[in-house]
């Protein structure tokens, strides 16, 4: 049951919503949130003259993250989010005014993310929503983010069907905005630059493609099957295989067959059983591309260091200083919450800055005047320089994908010889703190 | 000619497994009449137990394999006393009871472990080629231990006294209590052997894929489709049934579509039932 | 579950069981009402009565399957409560008008499965098996495919497997051809003449009578006539609802 | 049997009259009439969580005509949801056509899955019907993600159009309206057909299949009868949902093992082969899960917050439930009124089985065993 029995919204009066819901705000506001998200002090505000920013005494930030107590990337979309939020108010807020950051779990289930959405904005009255992990439950809640004209920042879900959407019916979907990771389209490019960049030195002759079939790897699926035979390697053989793999036996049997080097990957959801089963049966193939498990700091003694040698694209890593702020940002986010962040924690964490930088700039937290700010915004957080596509762009409101602006790191999970292993990052050259190696029984 | 031969080895080791899932399912179903929904259930505790036991606790892996075998049979004698003995004479309220407890259990390994696939220590270590395609020891160990628990079973219900009583409480409960087979316990036996045996095999899917949550789900479907098509309470017929799956399943991905696989065993399950419910080796269900 | 103190009082030496005043019903049909009789040691003693009268009830109340108000006594302690294997236990052996055979295992293996709680499966095998030749002759047949009479001799066969005290015999002879027939009757006069006690429920009042020590007519779950045989065949009301005139 | 119509509305007029009721009925108009005028009392958010709780409602209702009813157990009545919701949500997002005529479409083809799977199922019983059922959406999962260029997969269809063109944030209430119509549309055709001479039938092939066949009808027709009922309401609920914000075209919402399973939850716990006490089971179940997972109290061993494990508390909730009301609520609840009102049981539609004080009955099965296992065994 709701936290208050207001009725916050009019029965028919669809146009003057966002008003009410302004007025609703101090009432129904506080109650709810403050112990769900657990964050803010409360300080009088010191505000200056700005129109509606000064309004208010808090900003509410809703975030959507999968399981976020046990998940971690769930918990790094919380807690990212969190932390911005706390540096934000430890500094005086947003000229006064403080965030309030109030976590839905979605239980990466499309269904329930929408029933959260939709309780982030009736009940929290939130002026932002940030996050969402899987395309499913972002293409779930598209149409509501339109109908609620609240905008809101993925970061976690890299399907350009939302963009897409953004790009078409520019009126209606401009309230989303993807800070990372890159869309898929890109992740897909980026695969084919890393190959392109590094073959020569891994010295792999050819590669099987194996793709999971979820719809954030479809772009993937057709960029690779464009673009990577250009890079001189061979494809052996290209496999997207159903949702829910658990056996990959037989996979793993005709890329042996293929007498493919490598498995080149795009794996989320599946990814964990496809490592350990390489790991323990010692296929005699390498394996790198994106695996988003493997992106985990924490994965190695997860799988029992199953992960040895495989190699994965991340959005940043602790060890790596993507830019000035990736590595302090690590560091305070392991101080607050007892462990490292995996990508959506960098992404979020920039995503609530962005947003802060944004209506501190201008000064209104409006809708438009926030998807304006944020069109015009370059932000540099932690995974590099954020900024998006245009409205006439194909991928509107995606992160621009760019060597000097966003450019993800590829790292391999290298042996420390004592029993545990470390992100290593392989590429690019310049953030580079080991060379890659190869598994020791091929 | 290397294709078929790499056939015949896939589906042979496949099929090893196959029985190893089922047969504790058989068990149950033959001699209780009970549909064990919680047979993933059963698959999952074994699975997990060797998790936590060596992963977890730092025990030593034969310790680990010990515990979750055992863990798997504590919780087939909780299904039994907790919930099947209160409802043996309605047959719907135990399916439904034992699909919640199966569904709880994978919340609970959900929300201790973790969604995400753990690794579960392998019998063996190490591969080799025959007839040109690799073949893992830890899948040759899995057919070994299928087949030796397939030999102790098929022994211990022929040929011991609370085998045949097994037996003899499967063919008619009354008739067991009649010669003085005192069936409570009988079945609690069943049940504890069935849950370890299910343990046994969620100890060696969880060595060859890794353990999930759901690792429990697609076993129990297979199992089904296994028990159905081999025939209600007959152990050979599980044995036969369990080949028959395993070969078609591997021909599926070998000739057809690996994409396909998931679905064969329940095409398989649908016919077989439509087709002849008694299955191929099949007795009818006790009274 | 072991002894029951308090019981012995109405037990005297040569009784071997005593039921008084026994109620058993389903749901709102009594199928017994304040039934009493008792069974003398190394006798035969019958309990007659048409289909439904509560004859199989009575059986199925002193050997554990059925719950039941008032005092079954076997061998002076009650038998209240106990299931029914530990009733098999002390000797109480109940040979089900259904039979309850292991259907999909050989005679050989029923028998065997007979002596479950004894040691002397060979022994007691070779005595049936003398008892019932026809057995003999399908000791590896399965019991499901045998004829209904082979099926009610394996049933008593398997029954005394148990080396019964007390051997309940319900409807022993009903749907049998008459050769069988005879092997049955046979049968119950070696048993008696091992020493067994029996209680026999029979609808076939003559095949009763001819084996009977002591009788009792039970009536819509009452008994309404007891006596010797030789009494009930001198009973006006015996002889025309039962003897055909 | 032959007068069915006269029969039954003569029957259903009588019934009809509020004063002639009886209380329990009367309390269960005025329980729709309290829904009716809900939305003006509560928070926006708890109409749109009433209006999932409806669709509940109906799916559990729709389940409880042919399990409850005939007693042959559907394991995977959320296959009917998908046909339902699948064909109307292609239909619109294909075709463009309009949900109020892609919604009858649904319907249509959901009745005919029904008679595609029930009528083979007719040759099967108890555990192997249900095996059946159970396999029914698996397959058809198999066949969404095989086909994912079709179905979406997982993933399921999004973007299908509202219906009447409603908006999620705004049209709350008019969508509360559409789940609260459909949820007393069905109840009151269900309750017309079971309480008539046909649901009697019903009934009687539940308790005893030969009777019913030797007494001159068809249990086969029945049986049909009812699976494709069922299976229309169930595709009508599957249809309706998928254009509303309470659900979308997806395994999720429509058929995976969790909702196939809480569907029948939900009508047992509510009361089956009632079709009032799966109403209120399938509302009861979603208002349950939802307060579940609002809780932030953080359970000890598992150091998790209850918001996080809610479905796994539900289930364990489930099986207590289970335990305590074999009966169903509904029915737990009459007889707990009858109890305190002192009435004598009078007529009565509602089966009374399984109502003494079952509570007391598992505590005596569980005595029982601890006596026999503890108490002096000599064996």
């Amino acid at each position: 049951m709701p936290d208050n029995d207001i009725d916050v919204v009019p029965d028919d009066v669809d146009d003057e919503w966002s008003l009410s819901r302004r007025k609703a705000v101090s009432a129904a506001g506080a109650m709810g949130a403050a112990a769900l998200a657990g964050c803010s002090d409360s300080t009088d505000d010191g505000s200056e003259a700005s129109d509606p920013l000064a309004d208010r005494d808090t900003l509410r930030v809703g975030v959507l993250a999968p399981l976020p107590s046990n998940n971690p990337i769930g918990a790094s979309i919380a807690n990212g989010a969190k932390l911005a939020a706390d540096q934000i108010n430890a500094n005086d807020g947003l000229d006064g005014t403080e965030l309030e950051v109030i976590v839905k779990d979605t239980e990466e289930a499309p269904q329930t993310g929408r029933t959260r959405y939709g309780e982030l904005i009736r009940d929290e009255n939130v002026d932002v929503t940030v996050g969402v992990f899987t395309s499913e439950v972002l293409l779930a809640i598209m149409d509501d983010i339109a109908g609620s004209k609240v905008p809101h920042i993925t970061t976690g879900a890299a399907t350009p069907e939302a963009s897409a959407k953004v790009n078409e019916e520019y009126d209606t979907y401009k309230y989303h905005f993807r800070a990372g990771p890159i869309n898929a389209h890109h992740l897909g490019e980026n695969l084919v630059d890393f190959l392109d960049a590094k073959i020569d030195e891994i010295g792999w002759d050819s590669v099987a493609v194996l793709v999971e079939d979820y719809a954030w790897t479809e772009p993937v699926s057709e960029v690779l099957n464009d673009q990577l035979a250009d890079t001189g390697v061979e494809v052996a053989m290209t496999q997207r295989y159903p949702a829910g793999t658990e056996d990959f036996n037989p996979i793993y049997n005709e890329v042996e067959n293929s007498g493919a080097d490598a498995a080149y990957l795009a794996m989320a959801h599946t990814g964990t059983p496809a490592v350990i089963q390489w790991a323990q049966q010692q296929r005699p193939f390498e394996f790198a591309g994106i695996h988003v498990p493997m992106q985990l700091p924490s994965y190695y003694d997860a799988v029992n260091g199953a992960c040895a040698y495989g190699v994965t694209q991340n959005s940043a890593t602790p060890q790596a200083a993507v830019t000035d702020t990736t590595v302090p940002f690590a560091d305070d986010y392991n101080e607050a919450y007892g462990s490292y962040p995996v990508y959506t924690g960098y992404i979020s964490y920039d995503a609530v800055n962005q947003y802060a930088d944004v209506v501190s700039e201008s000064g209104d937290v409006g809708g438009n005047a926030v998807v304006s700010g944020l069109e015009d915004s370059s932000y540099t957080g932690t995974v590099g320089t954020l900024e998006y596509y245009g409205r006439d762009d194909e991928f509107a409101h995606d992160v621009k994908y760019d060597e000097e602006l966003v450019w993800p790191v590829f790292q391999q999970w290298q042996p420390d010889g004592e029993g545990s292993g470390t992100q290593e990052v392989i590429f690019p050259d310049d953030l580079a703190t080991a060379d890659y190696q190869t598994p020791p029984w091929i | 000619m290397a294709n078929i031969l790499q056939f015949f080895v896939q589906s042979t080791i496949r099929s090893g497994l196959y029985a190893l899932v089922a047969i504790g399912f058989t068990l149950i179903f033959g001699v209780g009449g009970v549909l064990n929904l919680a047979h993933g259930a059963s698959i999952l505790v074994g699975a997990y137990g060797v998790y936590f036991s060596v992963s977890v606790l730092g025990l030593p892996t034969a310790v680990g394999f010990l515990a979750g075998v055992a863990a798997a049979g504590v919780f087939g004698a909780i299904l039994y006393l907790g919930l099947i003995e209160q409802f043996t004479t309605e047959p719907i309220m135990v399916m439904i009871l034992t699909l919640v407890t199966s569904i709880a259990v994978e919340l609970l390994v959900l929300n201790t472990a973790g969604a995400q696939p753990v690794a579960i220590p392998q019998f063996a270590s190490g591969n080799f080629s025959l007839a040109g395609t690799n073949v893992q020891f830890n899948q040759l160990a899995i057919f070994v231990i299928s087949w030796v628990i397939i030999g102790a079973l098929f022994a211990f219900i022929n040929y011991t006294r609370t085998g045949k009583a097994i037996l003899a409480v499967s063919m008619s409960e009354k008739g067991a209590s009649l010669v003085g087979i005192d069936s409570h316990r009988i079945n609690l036996i069943t049940w504890v052997i069935a849950g370890a045996l299910a343990g046994v095999a969620g100890i060696a899917l969880g060595s060859q894929l890794a353990a999930s949550p759901v690792l429990g789900r697609t076993p129990l479907v297979l199992s089904f489709s296994i028990v159905v098509l081999g025939g209600i309470g007959s152990i050979r017929g599980s044995v036969v049934g369990a080949y028959l799956i395993g070969f078609l399943e591997v021909f599926v991905i070998q000739f057809v579509s690996s994409d396909l696989s998931g679905i064969a065993p329940l095409v398989v399950l649908v016919l077989a039932l439509l087709v002849k419910p008694e299955g191929l080796f099949g007795r009818e269900l006790a009274e | 579950m072991s002894t029951d103190p308090q019981s012995s009082s109405t037990a005297t030496r040569d009784t071997v069981l005593s039921v008084s005043d026994v109620n058993v019903s389903y749901g709102k049909v009594q199928a017994l009402r304040d039934v009493s009789l008792s069974v003398g040691e190394g006798e035969v003693t019958s309990v007659i009565g048409p289909n439904g009268a509560g004859k199989s009830t009575l059986a199925n109340a002193i050997s554990g399957f059925k719950s039941f108000d008032g005092v079954i006594e076997y061998r002076g302690s009650s038998v209240h409560g106990r299931p029914p294997e530990s009733i098999v236990e002390s000797g109480l052996i109940h040979c089900t008008e259904s039979r309850n055979l292991f259907g999909f295992m050989t005679v050989d293996d029923n028998l065997e499965l007979g002596s479950y709680q004894r040691g002397d499966v060979a022994e007691r095998k070779s005595l049936v098996y003398e008892l019932f030749p026809r057995l003999d002759e399908r000791r590896n047949q399965r019991a499901n495919t045998m004829s209904g009479g082979e099926q009610q001799m394996l049933a008593i066969a398997r029954a005394l497997m148990s080396d019964p005290d007390l051997l309940i015999l319900d409807e022993p002879t009903l749907g049998l051809a008459p050769i069988i027939l005879e092997d049955i009757s046979d049968g119950i006069d070696a048993i008696q003449s091992e020493g067994v006690t029996v209680l026999l429920c029979e609808q076939n009042v003559t095949f009763a009578m001819d084996h009977a020590d002591e009788i009792h007519l039970l009536e819509n779950g009452e008994i309404v006539r007891s006596g010797s045989p030789a009494m009930l065949r001198d009973d006006d009301y015996i002889r025309e609802s039962y003897l055909g005139g | 049997m032959s007068n069915d119509n006269t029969t039954g509305g003569g029957g259903l007029a009588r019934r009809l009259n509020p004063l002639r009721l009886p209380l329990r009925h009367r309390l269960g108009l005025l329980g729709l009439a309290g829904m009716a005028v809900l939305p003006r009392l509560v928070s926006t958010s708890f109409v749109v969580t009433l209006s999932l709780a409806y669709f509940w409602g109906v799916y559990a209702m729709s389940w409880d005509v042919v399990s409850g009813y005939t007693g042959q157990i559907s394991f995977g009545h959320g296959v009917f949801f998908a046909v339902g919701g699948y064909t109307s949500a292609l239909l619109n997002l294909g075709y463009g056509i309009d949900p109020v005529l892609s919604i009858p479409v649904g319907v249509v083809l959901a009745a005919a899955a029904g008679l595609i799977i029930g009528v083979p199922a007719l040759r099967l019983r108890g555990p192997y019907l249900s095996l059946v059922t159970l396999v029914a959406p698996l397959i058809l999962t198999q066949v969404f993600i095989f086909r994912s260029d079709v179905f979406n997969g997982e993933q399921g269809l999004s973007g299908v159009s509202p219906l009447f063109g409603l908006q999620t944030f705004g049209g709350e209430v008019a969508f509360y309206y559409v789940a609260f119509g459909l949820f007393v549309f069905v109840l009151a055709v269900l309750l017309l057909v079971t309480r008539t001479d046909a649901g009697a039938v019903l009934t009687a092939i539940r308790e005893d299949p030969d009777t019913v066949a030797a007494s001159g009808l068809n249990p086969s027709k029945f049986k049909i009868m009812a699976f494709v009922l069922s299976a229309a309401i169930g595709g009508l609920a599957g249809a309706v949902i998928v254009h509303t914000p309470s659900g979308n075209a997806s395994p999720t919402t429509l058929m995976t093992i969790t909702v196939n399973v809480e569907v029948i939850i939900a009508a047992i716990l509510g009361g089956m082969g009632t079709i009032v006490g799966a109403g209120v089971g399938g509302i009861l179940l979603i208002l349950l899960r939802e307060q579940l997972a609002g809780i932030a109290w953080t359970v000890p061993v598992i150091g998790q917050p209850v918001s996080d494990i809610n479905f796994l508390v539900f289930a364990l909730i489930t099986l207590v439930l289970l335990f305590v009301m074999p009966g169903g609520i509904v029915r737990t609840a009459i007889i707990a009124g009858r109890r305190v009102l002192d009435r004598g049981s009078g007529e009565d539609t509602v089966a009374t089985d399984g109502g003494t004080a079952p509570a007391r009955r598992v505590y005596e099965r569980y005595t029982d065993r601890l006596r026999a296992a503890f108490g002096g065994d000599d064996r």
